[in-house]
């Protein structure tokens, strides 16, 4: 064996380790915050292994989600466990299940290794579907197969997920509105030092880095899914840094763009019929504008979405720095 | 090699992960296990694409990038949840309220 | 080739930077002494590692792209950073 | 606020940022795409003028270079230092936190001071509350350094230095 095989052979085992050691440090390790961050670098340390196993778009969007987005969820979590918990109560006890440990841990062993065992048992020589996935991309308008995947072969999947997302969405609304609870972030009087800076610096690479992952979405690694994402996070950090301000009154800009994704895609469900046999087929003249389009609106809503999902209001507005000539709004 | 060495951590996170959904009661803690679990099935679906002898096969690979962003949206559903209980009954796991 | 002997010697280096720094965030006594270690070794340690692999790429979008990813890294590192230990700072001295 | 003199104010930042954004879009798209970059970075100029205005502030070309040279060696230094000390048997470190007088200006020169500082050998930001800057030191004399530091700021900025108080 070549070094440079052994090489990333070692890489890959030590990757592996990783990341047993820190899913088995996220769920078994005492204190709840502990766990998040261990959570977090699993997160990050899975984006290392979709990039290892060659799919760059999932590293990306895992990256911006499953390290980003989920870990701030999960400690707000713990900051509404603290500050919503009764006094007298001990914070996050955690009693016996009713499945015993003797019990629980060679169950799970056997789940995993037994499906461990029926997915390397598989054949590997695809079958139909990927082959013909592959071959229809070598032809198809998009260059990047995910994203023909995602907006022309299985465009119905990519349809119901932003129903489910903003059905997420409308839940936790619902649930947290009902209640009144109190706003986990209370708005900070004068912003922190330095923060602002960060700010500005990162706002416009992260705007043009998305609009990036967007546009390069039809060729190479990213899409809407990611550049969401990556607008997401940015909206959780102007809400971190108190520069957008939850509120309870409906907002036409918030409802617009938590709506756009999944309405032009229904739209275009249904404006399809006319040309084609079945919905959501791409008419031949015009197919990259359009998927352009759709993947914009997919991109608003996702990004939308997911910082309202992080805030749990009902929208947000903006609050420019205090310090700027322009004024407060 | 490789996508031996990662069936078998998709495996053994798979028990992890269920490891925490059966033993722990707190809730924030067995949603995260649960995350854990469906990062396994993740990672599973991506050594079977990887391992597509005409190169990656890029419909698991849409499905992994969906299921992402499904797990984030479902994991802040599933915390509204836990806060909206926690807010009515001011337990932290639904199995131990009978006790005090 | 002579520049992959650079690249490696860089990269080389700037891993031993972070694992310096890695050093120092478990053997230091609290937290503004560990910030210390993490961001001026992590600083090092990434410029380091951009510069070789900016060797190694040699075109100019690949130096570009390494050149922001390191800006972007030092100056959120230095501002976390700074915004930790004033937090630890009002938050007293427990660790 | 009149709108004329809002864009007066904004227009050389917006110039600045566009310039740079261009620089990341020719890194990231590799040259390519320019029809869609171009558009793309006119609207991020435009919302990031209105999400989180900045201003544009002069940098005195000389001092710029001196700052960057400056900024360089003493990095390198600071993680030589920093390595040092945490793979020394006895773990050296001289522990001191001070407060001092700010004497730059509030706004980007500001920024670069605190920023640069936890860079620089042994000197840590801690808190900036007004004028009054915390700094932990683990190493040398941080005060020193920081009076050089600021020296070397005011000349990125061609701002008169002022010296500083402790």
């Amino acid at each position: 064996m070549p070094v440079s095989d052994l090489l990333a052979s070692g890489f890959d085992v030590l990757l592996c380790i990783g990341l047993l050691w820190l899913a088995w440090q996220a769920i078994t390790g005492t204190g709840l915050f502990r766990s998040v961050v261990m959570f977090m670098v699993f997160g990050l340390m899975m984006a290392v292994t979709w990039a290892r196993l060659g799919s760059p778009d999932l590293a990306l969007a895992e990256a911006a989600i499953g390290a980003g987005i989920t870990g701030a969820l999960l400690l707000n979590a713990c900051r509404a466990a603290v500050s919503e918990m009764r006094s007298d109560e001990q914070p996050l006890r955690d009693r016996p299940s009713g499945v015993p440990k003797w019990l629980a841990l060679p169950l799970s062993l056997a789940a995993g290794v037994g499906l461990a065992w029926l997915m390397h048992s598989i054949p590997r020589d695809g079958g139909p579907t990927p082959e013909a996935a592959i071959k229809a991309a070598e032809t198809h308008f998009l260059d990047n197969p995910i994203t023909s995947v995602l907006l022309d072969f299985r465009a119905i999947d990519t349809l119901l997920e932003m129903a489910v997302l903003l059905l997420a969405l409308v839940g936790a609304r619902v649930l947290l509105d009902q209640r009144r609870l109190p706003a986990l972030y209370p708005v900070p009087d004068h912003p922190m030092p330095m923060l602002p800076s960060l700010l500005a610096m990162i706002t416009p690479v992260l705007l043009l880095t998305g609009l990036y992952l967007f546009w390069a979405g039809s060729h190479a690694p990213g899409g809407a899914f990611q550049a969401g994402a990556l607008l997401g996070a940015l909206g959780v950090m102007y809400q971190l840094a108190g520069r957008f301000t939850p509120t309870h009154e409906p907002g036409t800009v918030n409802a617009l763009l938590i709506t756009v994704g999944l309405g032009l895609f229904s739209l275009f469900a249904c404006l399809s019929l006319l040309w084609a046999p079945a919905p959501l087929s791409h008419p031949e003249q015009g197919a990259y504008a359009l998927v352009l389009l759709i993947e914009f609106a997919l991109m608003l809503s996702i990004a939308a979405t997911l910082v309202l999902l992080f805030v749990g209001s009902r929208s947000l507005q903006l609050r420019r720095s205090t310090n700027h000539p322009g004024g407060r709004q | 090699m490789t996508g031996w060495l990662f069936s078998v951590t998709a495996g053994l996170l798979f028990a992890i992960g269920l490891y925490g959904v059966l033993i722990r009661t707190e809730l924030v803690r067995r949603l995260l296990a649960a995350n854990v679990m469906a990062t396994a099935v993740f990672l599973f679906l991506i050594v079977v694409a990887a391992e597509t002898p005409d190169g990656p096969d890029p419909v698991p690979q849409a499905m992994v990038l969906t299921g992402i962003v499904i797990a984030v949206s479902l994991t802040a559903f599933a915390l509204a949840l836990i806060r909206h209980f926690r807010a009515v009954t001011g337990e932290s796991d639904p199995e131990g309220g009978d006790d005090d | 080739m002579l520049t992959d002997w650079w690249t490696i010697a860089l990269v080389t280096v700037g891993c031993a930077f972070f694992l310096a720094g890695t050093v120092g965030l478990l053997r230091f006594p609290d937290v503004h002494t560990r910030l210390h270690a993490l961001t001026k070794a992590d600083n090092v340690g990434l410029g380091l590692i951009c510069l070789g692999l900016m060797i190694h790429d040699g075109t100019l979008p690949g130096i570009l792209r390494l050149g922001f990813i390191w800006i972007l890294a030092i100056f959120a590192a230095t501002v976390s950073a700074f915004l930790i230990a004033r937090w630890h700072e009002s938050a007293g001295t427990e660790d | 606020m009149s709108l004329r003199r809002r864009a007066t104010q904004d227009l050389p930042a917006a110039f600045i940022i566009a310039a740079l954004l261009a620089l990341l879009w020719l890194g990231l798209a590799e040259g390519e795409g320019w029809w869609f970059g171009g558009p793309a970075i006119l609207a991020v100029v435009l919302m990031t003028l209105h999400l989180s205005p900045v201003r544009a502030q002069p940098l005195h070309p000389l001092g710029l270079l001196r700052f960057v040279a400056y900024f360089i060696s003493q990095s390198l230094y600071g993680g030589l230092d920093v390595a040092g000390r945490a793979l020394h048997p006895r773990l050296p470190l001289l522990i001191e936190k001070r407060q001092i007088a700010v004497q730059l200006p509030d706004g980007p020169a500001r920024t670069v001071l605190v920023g640069t500082i936890s860079l620089l050998p042994g000197t840590l930001a801690v808190d900036l509350e007004d004028d009054l800057l915390t700094v932990h030191g683990i190493a040398g004399d941080p005060m020193a350094n920081i009076r050089r530091l600021e020296k070397r700021v005011a000349d990125l900025f061609g701002l008169p230095d002022a010296g500083m108080r402790i």
